[in-house]
């Protein structure tokens, strides 16, 4: 019952050993180590929950245990990212599932992974210049020109505006402001009065989003390059739907009202959820299956209003969201 | 005749709220052991802080053979040869006693340090002061009257052309002073100009050639010490007569049994020490430094626990885990390092003076502050502090610190009260002062323990005298059989145990 | 008793003068946040009123005020909790930690109690928030005196692990508390609309309470007293660790009462709550004038410490800067501040000292 | 000299006492580090080598190995110069922005500068690494001394300056570094592919040279002396401005080194890097028996504390914690290290002191 090629070793008897190998017969576990980008962010604990679904689902299918090792550092960090790779790599890991921090310090450590024999495939954010074998996820830039295309067509084209770019220091929202800009310049009535940066809390960006708010109160139309003063209530009463329209990447439950309330008329969601699930699912065909997989599978926003926010809400629930609102499940 | 080693030209020294030198000019010539004296606060330590770069003169000049000359740090005196003994040691702990000794030249070879030059260069300075002190020891389990010889060897064997010691003596024994007079002479002999600060009669009688008077800051006088008095040099330095220095001691009864000591035992420090204090009497405790007397009080006071033995208050044995424990039976302790142990610098003198009792002074947990004005007032006029009662306690001269510890256990107002050097650096008309307080205590029932090396102020008030040695009780004398013969005798295990 | 004749009868001139001396070490942060607001003031623009259409200053309206004081308190609570452990001699790097997880607790509290009265669901979440951060102040408290560790070690370990529950129970969710709280925190008070004075009235509040502990209560003295000298403190028969427990046990309850505010004001609460907060409000506590040496330090200079940090960041937008220089500035400013603050009382105390000393010479005895 | 009859004939046991207790206070870190990888080697399972085949323990293989010392690399080498620093009384947060602009910097003169041959570039960019850190903590130095403001103070406001420099001139962009300093950072020296033992090289270089100038050296001497006393030290003729500016210079210039091997190692550069390192770095100073009181540490201790952290981190790898639980384990474990290194060191200490006052006791007087 013993897997592997070139058995020269004479002590690889213990029980509880996982067991690797491509052809192997008794093969028990499947280990995928998952590192995310932080560990605090709640969209990345969805695609957790969506991985450790997958997970299952292959486990009932086929009997072999699929184990997701959630290496997510807690704080944004490449070069920790870069460890926990080779980490996962010394554990013995079967695949490795990861969201580049910074992905110009993660070549050299997924090549090194892939040259070990550990397949890496990447999600969310990509590191295009390594061996990774499959990308699942959009183009951040893209991400903020769907962005700022929705808030022009809102605004009619027209009005002063403000981006609210979160941390000034992560490259994944560097492109996506980009992008919003890049789309506002062919609007030649959008004005952008400012870039704002904030601590990545819900709180300190809801504060941000008014301490602006009231040095620029000619701002009329905001895009939110992550929806993180959403997950407050504050917006909701401090900022008047007639004359503030909002457009943000990310629909988490608490950003449900505003949609309702006509605040945020339209919110861009991440299906998070699937950069877990999907990946895991694709990984496992790749990988244990040997199927061809493509080398980038598309995620799609999806566009959330009125029209679509029920049908959202009851995603979210099954994705295993605790907190979705039932007034929004019920309708 | 060449120009003397040091000439002071109206220096003048402010702080704020104090002019601490006022226009003050003499000189100090090469080869002479000269004085500085005045009461607590007079500007002593400031005139040598200012010729060892510490401070720097707010107007007026100093001349080193001559020279004209404005040191910004320490370092520029010493490279100019000019070092000083400070009244408060100041040493690092962390340290051994060779790098002590040696901090500001360590013998060194592209920057590493040369360590068997280092340890023979610190067995050297020790030599010239007469001290068999390991210099490879960390400085922190030194007693402080070995602290205080090696700062004196520092200062004084790096062949400075001057030397001022600021109160050297405060706390080194009999047998350690009788050394450091003995290293002044021969710096004399080599042509050491040595400026001296010291509140000791005897050792200005002893040590110096000439005297120089300074009072609230302004030079009252230079005199040749043979044509100077005792009687005069004190009314020179408080404008008025002193009518003594040691008061006659009021004998009051004995009264009950306040405090009994039993087999009390820290090993390293003291072993199986007994004795007991009544009501209405001043018991002494004697000893060489380091005898471990200190020990034995902060023991008592709840400052560091007893490893055996007991301790009564009022013939009940009692439990002191904490200085709150001790206050509580009515205990108060005037601790001998007043920098360390007895204030809190940066605070008020005020509030320095009522912290122990503060729980008194307040209402409701506020503090009542005319209550706290009122009761600090009585003690700083009784004790003559030179300060404020808002006046950071950082910035007093040495004595007046040494006042302000006095005044806030005095209006704590225990009846047992121990004082741990209590007069150390305090000067001649305060030091009767406090030594009359101590009386009128005693008189009025209260129970003194009385620490301290000067032995005629030992001998003065204690009604008993206990002796300590390597810390054992050695004997009790008596105040009619206690003299200062039998006392050295005994302190230094010269007798066979008297009774 | 009577002022007796002789040299203690220009104490009171002493007094005053040294008092005066104190208040103008905090009457230098006003000036500085005075000609900073004037400036700012000066070099902005303005803009109609939306609804009254009236021309109104983009810095000097009652909107952004009281949005600076509201962004301010946080700062300003908690760095009066900070100010007390600072002059104790100590430092608390774990109040952000107890601000994410008071709010987080609290969030959770109520939405498992479920719907409730206006005031009984204030006065759960008030009680929840208040008693986690006792409990963790408690805890570091206990430690620092019972552990012997600096207390930079211990509020950095618990500044990891409180956070780290917080995170755990919260599944880093963002918790919606319920609106009879945000109802409270952004009572209007008879004020126009979208005008909330409660946030500082509570800083101010606090600040009072602050004030008032640390300068007219024996246990304040205490607290300056083993900040200076711990030793000293020891001999004089303080209960040092009595002290210690306590300023530690302020800190975090100042902490909760931040968090109480901060929640119930934006309407939820998370685990990254705060982070980073630590450092802003242990610089609001020395921009004050708290001495990280321990024995100085003033409540109400925090508070205006805590302004000054806000004005510098508002400034950033209200002179409509790049935001990308945010950081240079505000670094910059923090180190410009505290040595304004420290040269400016030490040239006042040299002003003072030459004064009284002529003042003085008279009457030295 | 020779030692003379008495007192001193028992110098040298003393000295030999004193000297194991040094030594074995760092022994004890190291009983504690060998106790753990024991405890994680029995604990954690094996796997067979994809390569070899053969079963090679999940956490005593030499990948792991180097891959923690790896890890270890940046904490060790900034901890370092944090020990240098915080012996000397001081204390320097700005370590991680250095260590972020040096990287960034470094990258953007070697893409200005283009293609060069391998040995030209890596000398361009340590060149460029070293000198930026150098400037920074010249920069600091100048500013502790000069001002008279509290190195917290003014660390603080350099790390959010330096940082926000990074970021202005770097524009957030991850700037990729040649691969010359890559092939350097990560040469093999004839170790099996895919086993870097260049960042422990680096290590062990930094911390035998800190540690030699803190123990051999005059300016080590310095060093200690100013951080246990400041005034007896400028009594005793010191220059304490330029000791003082000597270590801040020191520890800038070891997050300089740390910059570079990490840029190399990650082969790029990024405004963000090292962010929160700094409490990182403090922590491993301190877990190695630093005193933040200033006067006491030492640079090997401070590569073991870097080791530990490391170790504790890698355990909850090894043993398939959750990965949520992180933060709790890891402030839980750094409070536990710290108390554990004291209590070890006080009781050793204890032990001693009742043994030598015994010796001791017929040498008094
Ligand atoms: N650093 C300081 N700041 C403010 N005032 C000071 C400072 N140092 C000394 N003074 C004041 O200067 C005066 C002279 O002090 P100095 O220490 O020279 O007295 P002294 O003659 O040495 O007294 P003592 O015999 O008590 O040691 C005192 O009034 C003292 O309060
Ligand atoms: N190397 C040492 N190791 C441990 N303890 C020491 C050492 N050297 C001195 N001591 C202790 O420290 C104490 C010295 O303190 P100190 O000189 O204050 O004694 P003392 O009797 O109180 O004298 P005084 O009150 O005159 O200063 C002694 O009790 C001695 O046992
Ligand atoms: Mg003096
Ligand atoms: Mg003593």
């Amino acid at each position: 019952s013993r897997g592997g090629a070139g058995n020269d070793s004479a002590t690889s008897g213990t029980p509880n050993a996982t067991t690797a190998g491509a052809s192997a017969s008794g093969k028990k576990t499947f280990t995928i180590a998952m590192i995310a980008k932080s560990s605090t962010n709640p969209v990345f604990l969805s695609g957790r929950q969506g991985a450790e679904a997958a997970a299952d689902s292959i486990g009932k299918a086929t009997g072999v245990t699929v184990k997701i090792d959630w290496l997510t550092p807690p704080n944004e960090d490449a070069a920790v990212q870069a460890q926990r790779i080779a980490q996962a790599v010394n554990a013995g890991d079967d695949a490795i599932l990861l969201s580049a921090s910074d992905a110009s310090k993660l070549v050299g450590a997924i090549d090194e992974a892939v040259a070990r024999g550990v397949p890496v495939m990447t999600f969310d954010s990509d590191v295009p210049t390594s061996k990774r074998f499959s990308f699942y996820g959009g183009d951040d830039e893209a991400m903020g020109r769907q962005v700022m295309a929705e808030l022009a067509k809102q605004m009619g084209g027209k009005g002063k505006i403000g981006i609210l770019a979160g941390n000034q220091n992560a490259p994944n929202l560097q492109k996506r402001v980009k992008g919003a800009k890049d789309e506002a310049a062919k609007y030649p009535g959008m004005q952008i009065l400012g870039t704002f940066y904030h601590i990545e809390t819900p709180q300190d960006a809801a504060a941000e989003v008014l301490r602006a708010q009231n040095a620029y109160p000619d701002i009329q139309g905001w895009a939110f390059i992550g929806g993180w003063p959403l997950w407050t209530k504050t917006l909701l009463t401090d900022l008047d739907p007639n004359k503030v329209k909002i457009v943000s990447v990310d629909a988490l439950p608490s950003e449900l009202p505003y949609v309702d309330k006509g605040l945020a008329p339209v919110l861009f969601a991440q299906p998070t959820y699937n950069w877990g699930y999907v990946s895991v699912k694709t990984i496992w065909d790749h990988v244990h299956d040997k199927k061809d997989v493509p080398a980038h599978v598309q995620m799609d926003l999806i566009r959330v209003d009125k029209s679509n926010l029920n049908q959202w809400a009851k995603q979210l629930k099954d994705w295993g969201f605790s907190d979705v609102d039932p007034k929004y499940l019920n309708q | 005749m060449t120009s003397p080693a040091v000439e002071f030209r109206g220096v003048t020294k402010r702080f704020p709220g104090v002019v601490a030198l006022d226009d003050v000019s003499f000189d100090v010539h090469a080869g002479s052991v000269h004085a500085v004296c005045g009461e607590n606060g007079a500007g002593k330590s400031t005139l040598g802080k200012i010729l060892s770069g510490i401070y720097q003169a707010d107007a007026g000049e100093v001349r080193l053979e001559g020279r004209p000359v404005r040191f910004a740090s320490p370092r520029d005196a010493l490279a100019a040869g000019v070092a000083m003994v400070h009244q408060e040691l100041a040493f690092c702990e962390n340290l051994t006693v060779a790098d002590n000794l040696c901090l500001g030249r360590l013998p060194s070879r592209w920057g590493f340090v040369d360590r068997g030059a280092l340890r023979e260069r610190a067995r050297a300075l020790l030599g010239t002061v007469g001290a068999s002190i390991d210099p490879d020891r960390p400085m922190a389990s030194l007693g402080v009257a070995e602290q205080q010889v090696v700062q004196i060897a520092a200062a004084v064997g790096e062949g400075a052309k001057v030397v001022v010691f600021d109160e050297p003596t405060s706390s080194l024994g009999e047998a350690e002073a009788a050394n450091l007079f003995r290293l002044i002479d021969e710096l004399r002999e080599r042509g050491v100009a040595i400026l001296y600060v010291s509140h000791r009669m005897p050792e200005i009688y002893r040590l110096c050639d000439t005297i120089t008077v300074l009072r609230d800051g302004r030079h009252v006088g230079t005199h040749p010490t043979s044509e100077l008095d005792e009687a005069s040099l004190v009314q020179l330095m408080i404008g008025r007569r002193l009518e003594q220095y040691f008061p006659a001691h009021v004998s009051a009864p004995r009264g009950e049994e306040r405090l009994r000591v039993e087999g009390l035992t820290r090993p390293g420090h003291f072993e199986d020490v007994s004795f007991t204090l009544h009501a209405g009497e001043v018991l002494g405790l004697a000893g060489l430094v380091g005898a471990g007397r200190s020990e034995v009080a902060e023991t008592i006071f709840g400052i560091v626990p007893a490893a055996r033995g007991f301790v009564s208050v009022r013939g009940k044995r009692v439990q002191i885990a904490h200085a709150t424990d001790a206050m509580a039976h009515g205990i108060g302790f005037v601790p001998e390092d007043r920098k360390k142990q007895g204030l809190v610098l940066g605070m008020r003198t005020r509030e320095n003076t009522t912290l122990p009792t503060l729980d008194r002074l307040s209402r409701f947990g506020f503090v009542d502050r005319a209550a706290e004005r009122d009761t600090v007032r009585i003690y700083f006029d009784r004790l003559r502090v030179k300060a404020t009662q808002e006046t950071v306690t950082a910035a007093l001269s040495g004595g007046n610190q040494q006042k302000i510890v006095m005044a806030k256990w005095l209006a704590a107002g225990g009846d047992i009260l121990i004082l741990d050097e209590p007069t150390r650096g305090v000067d001649v008309g305060a030091k009767a002062e406090i030594h009359a307080w101590i009386d009128k205590l005693a008189a009025e029932g209260a129970a003194v323990l009385l620490i301290s090396s000067e032995l005629p102020e030992l001998l003065n008030l204690s009604s008993r005298v206990v002796v300590l040695r390597e810390g054992r009780v050695v004997g009790e004398l008596p105040r009619e059989a206690a003299s200062q013969d039998a006392l050295l005798r005994m302190m230094a295990g010269l007798t066979s145990e008297a009774a | 008793m009577e002022a007796t004749a002789s040299p203690t009868t220009d104490l009171p001139l002493f007094r005053r003068v040294s008092g005066t001396l104190l208040r103008s070490q905090q009457l230098g942060l006003v000036i500085v946040l005075i000609i900073l607001g004037a400036a700012l003031t000066a070099a902005a623009g303005s803009h109609p009123d939306r609804v009254t259409g009236a021309q109104v200053n983009n810095f000097l309206n009652a909107y952004t005020l009281i949005q600076m004081a509201t962004d301010a308190s946080a700062f300003a609570i908690m760095g009066v909790g900070a100010t007390i452990v600072i002059i104790s001699g100590g430092i608390d790097l774990s109040v952000g930690a107890i601000y994410a997880l008071a709010g987080v607790v609290m969030a959770m509290v109520l939405r498992a109690a479920g719907p409730m009265g206006p005031i009984a669901t204030v006065l759960l979440g008030l009680g929840a928030c208040l008693g986690v951060s006792l409990v963790c102040g408690l805890l570091n408290g206990l430690m620092v005196i019972g552990l012997g560790v600096h207390p930079f070690i211990i509020t950095l370990g618990t500044m990891w692990m409180l956070r780290g529950i917080a995170f755990v129970i919260s599944k880093a969710e963002s918790i919606l508390v319920p609106s009879a709280l945000t109802d409270v925190v952004k009572a209007s008070l008879g004020f126009r609309t979208a005008l909330y004075p409660v946030p500082l009235l509570v800083t101010l509040l606090v600040t009072v309470i602050g004030s008032v502990y640390l300068v007219r209560t024996v246990m304040g003295r205490h607290v300056f007293a083993i900040g200076g000298n711990v030793e000293a403190s020891r001999f004089s028969g303080l209960g040092v660790d009595r002290v210690k427990l306590g300023v530690y046990v302020i800190s975090g309850i100042s902490a909760g009462i931040a968090a109480f505010v901060g929640a119930a004001f934006y309407g939820s609460a998370t685990s990254s709550d705060g982070t980073g907060y630590e450092l802003y409000v242990i610089a609001a506590a020395v921009v004050g004038g708290a001495s990280l040496a321990g024995g100085k330090g003033s409540a109400v200079s925090a508070l205006l410490g805590a302004l000054l940090i806000v004005t510098i960041r508002q400034a950033i937008r209200t002179l409509h800067l790049d935001q990308n220089y945010e950081w240079i500035i505000i670094g910059g400013a923090l180190i410009i501040a505290v040595v304004l603050d420290q040269s400016g009382s030490r040239l006042l105390a040299r002003r003072l000292a030459a004064a009284s000393a002529t003042a003085n010479r008279p009457r030295a005895a």
